[in-house]
């Protein structure tokens, strides 16, 4: 028969000035199975828990009930306290007297009866306590990032700066995502390629990253701790071992295809490097143009190749390997405009083009060296309309949520402009103009000092006229129609996640909410982690975001996977589910209702009647369960339970509390 | 084999006595022994060798054990670890107050054991319902011929009544005993080796020979074979049935194999009443 | 040309003689008579003889589905003979993953409604999982008065509900027949069979049995084919169909329209959510 | 336990709240010194989806007059998705206990999160009004066992 | 003596000042003994009723004895509180099953308190069938619907079926007449001339028989069927066996007993998880070996009486007199030992 201690907490007065502590000890001492009951004044304070310890001894105790503040507060002390004792810490109930019963109430005769009835519920359900052991599960301490851009980078160097194997999975042949892309970069005008380049080589070179570029995450399976991923390499038909990345090859290929990188701005050929600085600068053949690959005809790479590096056969590869964590950092896209705002012409004007497209065009590395000229004909613009909020903050037509950087970057296009071009304007078609960051609005204050003109109001219709973009819009606060005629319109397009999230997200079974940004696990306090353990995300593939909170994300996120990765096992909690299996009919249902997908349906041998038979049963996972207990509740035949709070356990609160 | 009882519980047969634990001897680590005293300090009833007690633990649940032993003023019993009610049973002690009713069930045949020799067999607990009938047999010594007492348990740490086996049983007058253990354990240095495969070498005779036969169910069927191997008839081997027993009066209808109660017309059966019972046991 | 009872009796014979004649089939569970005209029983034809004791009448009523479940291991297929409901009652099953597809072969026959009242509400005469089908599939009629029932007694007041469930479960003997005939209810050990955890006791009060009358109509809510056995085989005649269609009732209100035992059958409500759910808890 | 006399009877009332929201609230509820009835018991469960609705049934079964089961608001559930169940289960319990003749205010379900300290008293007393106005509960009670004579 | 078929309710009227009077009553759409008061309708013709009368003397539910744990517990019984009960209109078959009861808890060894408690305070006032349901056979199992040899008092309608014939058997039956002074005349006699319409042919030494049929294959045909629910045992008037649980609250708690029913799954399920009986096939045999054979061997009567409840209600239309036919029929092949 269990032998429960009861200790009754005054907390100073904080109790005791509305519940009759010793009134509460004695109708404790006639609970079943109670062998010692008694009051203290401050049961949390060292010589509280030491008279704690003592009783046990005295009275030979198996189970331990404290009746005193809300187990909130102090489950974790009374717990550590125990471990020092002959009794399991999880033999221990305690009973909130004190935040929702002493504090809450004023008659005392009533408030001393609740304290005894939640000190009955405790007893009750203490006495169906079973002693519980923290499991361990081990850690592969090697950690994949998903996607090679700022965000992907900055988190790989951190963790492999701690020592951590890295593995950086990217779809382009290159990493360096879309910042690479940039010319300048808000507030500071710094050069984007001068700050992001030398991250990309430190990466490239870092003893602990391993670069996979042309690759995609295949499958994900196992949990925190112990994922088993297959990555996908796509087919490059150069063997990067040979290849010095000398660009032989890349200068005689014959056919010319619109760049991706320069947002089909100028071309590249079939065998190309996407872009001077890649990493690793080292070409890949694209088979969807090159002759060789797709009519058998031309050939010329191979020949030209000094060291024999192109391989035609070259397929498809598998690789499967573990690691401890997983880090999405698959950024973003602009959306396609051209569907949403046909009134913008619908992708038919040249020259109406895209903030990512107009700094390809100012780039110095680009593909007009720097030089702003319109694409259609080559000439420098000298009017400019920069219509912003295009599919952002549009309910009806595009995307309800605010793009956050578009704001900056079209002053920053503004002030290139100015400088670059002398005499030409700038008009800004705005809604509003957001400048949260440091420097932001002095920035925004230098922009209309250079002369760019904003203009309070959206573009109603763009069209050509001539060899001319006429804008036509309003200016609300005038109150009246505006038009100008533009050489050149640039759109700042909303942001949306990578066109595969939804893939992505699905094999890592994290959930992605409606606009398909990534679910991050609290948007308050946990907003680099997700639901699944041992996956965390940084950079707009969570939301719109601009360069510094991105980067300040991703050294978030590395240090949460530091924390992960820096213990050989990871303690897992003993509160978790298990499963009766000798009962289970293995419905499935608990697998359903598992919000980790921690349950899965496994065969075991088993006996029915006297042949021996292989079951399906449930299995818990206990890495990845969490305790939240829904499987319990949905089981019919209460084979699945929760430790520490099962089926009988509450069973007999709901009685204790009624008798 | 229905020997009149002599009942000295309250006249309800269901209503147990209020009694109480009075000393809890650790036999093994998972075998604890009980003296049991009414709570006026006198014995609940004077059981026959091989009767059960209904004890129950108020609150908890009830089960029949074997009364292994008794003396003036009190009943032993002997319980082993197995389940919820047997754990609730190991967390007691002294002065805790139980419920027990009984003795149920007949005994081990004595009138046909007197003037014979008697083998008595006991595997792990088993050898509790056996201890009754030999302490019997001790104090009648003069009725009985040779006695031979072989026990096996799994390892050293798990003889019970060791004092009685290794020290009162082997001075007793005529009389051999044998202990085994399954597994060698150090500091033991008798004999190791199951039960059946020690009854056949040891060689018992079958001549003028009863046996007294408890244990695990599959112990109790190897041995049996061994036995009549060597010629023991079915009759002269008596063994216990430990099944499911609610009432413990022959009423519930709970523990009837075929037309017989096994907490009325048994425990205590010869090999030959089995064979006449259906195969559901 | 609609088949007669005989000629469908006849072919279930033939059906049944060739389904034991390919080997694989341990038995065919069917009907046939007992010593009262009026009632047939469940039989189980094992070898080609006894396919001639297979009877086809309008006092077919016993659901033949279950019986599948005795032996959940089974080395051999059962040929199970089912109507319309019979074969909602396998969906069901196989959806709760305690059959395999493979160890059934079903015969399936067009009911013509039986001498049983729940045959008038009867909506899926055809049966819609099968080997073989016997009969041509007759057009299904919508039952409009579905919910009739249960939306007259929800007019009532509380005390007038409580008062009539306290009656009815009055006479309810504890015996589990409502149980142990409904395919919704397939569990290996019923919790109401698992004395340690304290859901109840083995008792038999009015009280505790309406809790369970109560239990079990929500862990069968979301999964009831609308079979009508509970009913049919309880022997003090409770009407235990209203409670678990006044569940179907209001999944359909709330979630949609939801009817179970059908081949595409999605998770059961309660084992599932929308992000749309109505919530009335704000 | 619950005296059944006259007007001085006070409910007796089973709140399920969820650790991570309900049961923080109604700490902090207590931190600021709310003040609300006193015959609410409180029982912590880790999520709402942890509440089974068989223990509804129970907890009428053995004399409570009230259930309330408090949980966080859908969408911020600590365990992602555990309240969408509760919502589906319960409002589907609600309507299969009234229509067995308990009425709905005896059993209620509400989203307190962890900072609705208010709400949480308001709640509390609302219910304990309501039910103290619908006097004892004798639907699928069973008599006290001190009462019980045998049948 | 008779009295009046119309002078019924002043006859329960006069016996329900001293005794509670279980008549069967129909109330709520089922017909059961219930104690009889002024509004109540009885029925003493018609068809037997569902629930068997044993619950007046066997309780469904029985609280044994109450106890407190803890160092100073204490175990109290609890004894039937001493009230007179009539018994009044029971059929011949339910009279002879309480005759097979008083078997069961009155006599080897052991006598069952509450039992015998109960038993001694009724007395059982017979009535002959008037009409024989489709299911009734109990004339097959040798008994006689219009008589009950073991009850206190006999009632049959009267040969003009105008008034109900009594006649006391044992003193509790004199007395009783006693009470009805002022209502009964002497005369009339009897009309005894019910018959069963359902006859089966059982074989005379069925249960020795039967006691050879263990592992005959008649069993796996005839149990097939069975679904293992409670039913038949629930409403069988000569099933007695019960369980015994205990019920907790706090520090106090109660020992009770209540039905239970061999077709259960857990009904010899042991503490292992073990089960002698595991599949319905052998709990179905064991039934109805028990009420066949076993009562036999025991007690010296076949333990089923004919009443056809569990005909008419099992849900799988089995049927115990199909099974008696079958078995009586059976040969006995060579695994019978």
């Amino acid at each position: 028969m269990a032998r429960i201690g009861v200790f009754i907490c005054h907390c100073g007065t904080n109790i005791a000035a509305t519940v009759d502590v010793e009134a509460v000890a004695a109708a404790a001492r006639e609970f079943p199975n109670v062998a010692f009951a008694t009051t203290y004044k401050y049961m949390c304070s060292e010589p509280g828990q030491a008279m704690i310890k003592e009783s046990i001894e005295d009275y030979n105790l198996d189970r331990i009930v404290i009746a005193s503040c809300s187990p909130r507060m102090h489950e974790l002390t009374f717990r550590k306290m125990l471990k020092g004792t002959k009794i399991n810490p999880y033999m221990l109930e305690i009973a909130n007297i004190r935040e929702q019963c002493a504090w809450v109430h004023t008659d005392r005769a009533k408030a001393t009866e609740k304290a005894i009835d939640h000190v009955k519920m405790a007893v009750a359900k203490v006495g169906k306590d079973k002693p519980l052991t923290t499991s361990t599960i081990p850690i592969t301490k090697r950690a994949l990032v998903i996607g090679g851009g700022i965000a992907g980078i900055q988190a790989a160097l951190d963790i492999a700066d701690a020592g951590f194997d890295v593995t950086i999975v990217e779809k382009e042949p290159s990493i360096g995502g879309h910042m690479v892309m940039l010319d300048k970069t808000f507030p500071t005008m710094d050069c984007s390629a001068c700050i992001s380049t030398p991250k990309m080589v430190d990466a490239g070179a870092h003893p602990n990253i391993t670069l996979k570029t042309s690759c995609e995450v295949e499958k994900v399976e196992g949990y925190v701790g112990n994922f088993e991923v297959t990555i996908k390499e796509k087919a490059k038909y150069v063997n990067h071992d040979l290849c010095t990345g000398c660009g032989l090859c890349q200068t005689k290929c014959p056919t010319k295809v619109p760049s991706e990188f320069n947002q089909g701005i100028g071309t590249r050929p079939a065998i190309y490097i996407p872009f001077a600085q890649a990493v690793p600068s080292k070409p890949v053949i694209d088979p969807t143009c090159c002759l060789k690959l797709t009519k058998d005809k031309c050939g010329i790479c191979e020949k030209v190749c000094p060291l024999q590096a192109i391989n035609y056969k070259d397929e498809t590869k598998y690789t499967t390997e573990k690691y401890g964590a997983i880090v999405v950092a698959t950024g973003y896209e602009l959306v396609d405009w051209a569907k949403m705002y046909p009134e913008y012409g619908g992708g038919k004007y040249a020259d109406v083009i895209t903030g990512l497209q107009f700094e390809r065009l100012v780039n110095a590395s680009g593909p007009t060296e720097g030089h702003i000229v319109r694409p259609s004909d080559g000439k420098e613009p000298k009017d400019v309309v920069i219509v912003k909020c295009v599919g952002s903050r549009d309910q009806n037509k595009g995307k309800s949520y605010c793009s956050r950087a578009c704001c900056m970057y079209s002053a920053k296009h503004a002030h290139q402009i100015l400088d670059k071009i002398p005499g030409s304007n700038v008009y800004i078609f705005y809604m509003d103009v957001r400048t949260p960051g440091k420097g932001y609005e002095e920035f925004y204050d230098n922009t209309r000092a250079d002369g760019a003109q904003y203009i309070r109001g959206r573009v109603s219709k763009i069209f050509k006229e001539g060899d001319k973009l006429i804008c036509k819009g309003e200016d609300t606060l005038l109150g009246k129609q505006v038009t100008v005629e533009a050489d050149m319109v640039i759109l700042a397009t909303a942001m949306e996640p990578a066109a595969n999230i939804a893939d992505v997200a699905g094999k890592l079974g994290i959930s992605i909410d409606s606009d398909r940004w990534v679910t991050e696990a609290h948007p308050k306090l946990r907003p680099v982690e997700t639901q699944t353990g041992g996956v965390f995300l940084c950079g707009t593939c969570q939301g719109p975001k601009d360069i510094p909170d991105t980067v300040a994300q991703a050294g978030a996120a590395a240090a949460k996977v530091m924390a992960l990765l820096n213990h050989d096992e990871m303690e897992t909690s003993p509160m978790i589910s298990s499963v009766d299996q000798t009962k289970c009919s293995g419905c499935g249902y608990c697998v359903e209702v598992c919000p980790y997908k921690a349950i899965s349906l496994i065969q075991v041998p088993g006996r029915d009647g006297n042949r021996k038979v292989t079951k399906t049963v449930a299995d818990v996972n206990s890495g990845l369960c969490q305790g939240c207990g829904c499987c319990a509740a949905t089981c019919r035949t209460g084979c699945i339970d929760l430790k520490g709070y099962t089926n009988e356990q509450i069973l007999k609160e709901v009685d204790a509390l009624c008798q | 084999m229905a020997i009149d009882h002599e009942c000295s519980c309250s006249k309800n047969p269901l209503v147990p006595t209020l009694c109480k634990v009075i000393d809890v001897k650790q036999e093994t680590p998972d075998v604890q022994t009980y003296t049991i005293q009414t709570v006026d300090g006198k014995k609940p009833f004077s059981p026959l060798p091989g009767q059960l007690a209904m004890i129950s633990l108020l609150g908890v649940g009830e089960a029949m054990f074997s009364i292994t032993a008794q003396g003036d003023d009190y009943i032993q019993s002997s319980i082993k670890r197995t389940g919820l009610l047997t754990e609730a049973f190991h967390e007691m002690q002294p002065g805790q107050q139980i419920g027990v009713r009984g003795p149920y069930g007949n005994h081990f045949p004595i009138d046909d054991f007197k003037g014979k020799d008697i083998l008595f067999i006991g595997g792990g607990i088993g050898i509790a319902p056996v201890r009754s009938l030999i302490r019997y047999c001790l104090e009648h010594r003069e009725d009985f011929g040779h006695l031979d007492i072989l026990y096996g348990a799994r390892s050293m740490n798990d003889i019970c009544f060791k004092e009685d086996c290794l020290e009162n049983w082997p001075k007793a007058p005529d009389t051999n005993v044998y202990i085994t253990t399954d597994v060698p354990s150090e500091g033991w240095d008798g004999h190791v080796g199951f039960v059946p495969s020690y009854i056949e070498e040891v060689g018992f005779k079958p001549e003028n020979k009863k046996v007294a036969l408890c244990g695990p169910p599959i112990m109790i069927t190897l041995s049996s074979a061994s036995l009549l191997k060597m010629g023991f008839k079915k009759e002269d081997v008596i063994t216990t049935l430990e099944l499911r027993m609610k009432c413990g009066i022959g009423k519930c209808g709970r523990c009837n194999i075929g037309s017989k109660f096994v907490c009325l017309d048994g425990p205590v059966f010869s090999l030959a009443e089995l064979d006449e019972l259906p195969d559901e046991k | 040309m609609a088949l007669s009872e005989k000629d469908i009796e006849l072919k279930i014979r033939e059906e049944a003689k060739k389904a034991l004649a390919t080997g694989e089939v341990s038995c065919v569970i069917g009907w046939t008579t007992t010593r009262f005209p009026d009632k047939m029983k469940p039989f189980f034809a094992e070898t080609e003889a006894e396919c001639d004791e297979l009877v086809w009448n309008k006092y077919c009523i016993n659901g033949t589905a279950k019986y599948a479940l005795d032996d959940r291991y089974p080395s051999k297929k059962f040929a199970i003979i089912a109507r319309g409901c019979d074969s909602r009652a396998i969906n069901r099953m196989l959806k709760d993953k305690q059959l395999l597809r493979e160890n059934l072969y079903i015969i399936g026959v067009v009911c013509d409604g039986k001498e049983n009242p729940i045959c008038e509400e009867c909506q899926h005469k055809n049966p819609l999982t099968y080997d073989v089908l016997i009969g041509e599939p007759v057009p299904e009629q919508i039952d409009e008065k579905r919910f009739a029932e249960v939306e007259a007694f929800e007019k009532l007041s509380p005390d007038e509900k409580y008062e009539y469930w306290a009656k009815q479960y009055d006479k309810c003997i504890h015996c589990y027949a409502c149980r142990n005939a409904c395919p919704a209810c397939n569990c290996v050990e019923c919790y109401a069979d698992q004395y340690r955890t304290g859901w109840q006791g083995k008792a038999s009060d009015r009280i505790q049995n309406q809790v369970y009358g109560l239990t079990r109509a929500f862990h069968v809510g979301d999964r009831c084919i609308e079979c009508g056995e509970c009913e049919r085989v309880c022997p003090m005649g409770l009407p235990i169909m209203r409670q678990t269609r006044k569940m179907l009732k209001d999944i359909n209100d709330l979630f949609g329209d939801y009817e179970c035992g059908m081949p595409d059958d999605a998770m059961p409500v309660l084992g599932g959510y929308t992000l749309a759910d109505p919530d009335e808890f704000m | 336990m619950s005296v059944k006399t006259n007007e001085n009877w006070e409910p007796k009332i089973l709140a399920f709240c969820c650790n991570w929201c309900t049961y923080t609230g109604a700490d902090l509820a207590g931190l600021n010194r709310m003040k609300y009835p006193e015959n609410v018991r409180v029982i912590r469960v880790p999520c709402s989806s942890r509440v089974n609705p068989q223990f509804i049934l129970r907890a009428f079964q053995k004399g409570c007059d009230g259930v309330l089961v408090c949980g966080c608001h859908p969408g911020d559930c600590h365990y992602a998705t555990g309240n969408y169940f509760t919502r589906r289960r319960f409002m589907l319990m609600q309507r299969l206990l009234e229509y067995n003749g308990i009425d709905p205010k005896r059993f209620q379900a509400k989203w307190i999160s962890g900072s609705e300290a208010a709400k949480f008293r308001d709640t509390v007393t609302k219910v304990s009004a309501e039910i103290k106005a619908l006097g004892p509960n004798t639907k699928f009670a069973e008599p006290h066992f001190t009462e019980g004579g045998d049948k | 003596m008779k009295f009046k078929k119309t002078d019924l309710n002043e006859v329960l009227k006069t016996l329900a000042r001293e005794y509670t009077v279980f008549a069967p009553i129909v109330e709520n759409e089922e017909k059961k003994f219930m104690p009889w008061a002024e509004s109540k309708d009885v029925e003493m013709e018609g068809l037997n009723t569902i629930k068997p009368p044993k619950d007046v003397l066997f309780p469904n539910v029985e609280k044994m004895y109450r106890y407190k744990m803890g160092l100073e517990g204490f175990i109290e019984e609890i004894f039937p509180e001493d009230t007179k009960r009539i018994l009044f209109g029971i059929r011949p078959c339910d009279m002879r099953s309480i005759d097979s009861m008083d078997k069961v808890f009155l006599t080897k060894e052991y006598v069952d308190s509450y039992y015998a408690k109960r038993r001694d305070d009724a007395t059982i006032v017979a009535f002959g069938c008037t009409e024989a349901g489709r299911t009734c056979f109990c004339e097959s199992m040798g008994l006689n619907p219009n008589d009950a040899p073991s009850a206190d008092v006999m009632m049959n309608v009267s040969a003009d079926g105008e008034d109900y014939v009594l006649e006391a058997r044992t003193e509790k039956g004199e007395e009783l007449v006693k009470k009805l002074e002022g209502l009964i005349t002497d005369g009339g006699e009897a009309k005894k001339d019910t018959k069963c319409s359902l006859v089966i042919n059982k074989a005379e030494d069925l249960d020795k028989k039967l006691a050879k049929m263990f592992e005959h294959p008649i069993w796996d045909k005839v149990t097939k069927g069975c679904i293992g629910c409670g039913t038949c045992t629930f409403v069988c008037p000569t099933c007695y066996c019960f369980d015994i649980d205990s019920e907790n609250y706090g520090a106090e708690g109660c020992k009770y007993r209540c039905w239970d029913s061999c077709m259960f799954s857990d009904y010899t399920r042991l503490a292992g998880g073990a089960n002698p009986r595991p599949t319905k096939k052998e709990r179905l045999r064991n039934r109805y070996m028990h009420k066949l054979s076993y009562f036999n061997e025991r007690y010296g009567e076949t333990l089923c009486v004919g009443c056809g409840r569990c005909v008419e209600k099992c849900p799988a239309h089995l049927d115990i007199s199909e099974f008696i036919e079958k078995a009586s029929a059976a040969e006995l092949g060579k695994e019978d030992k």
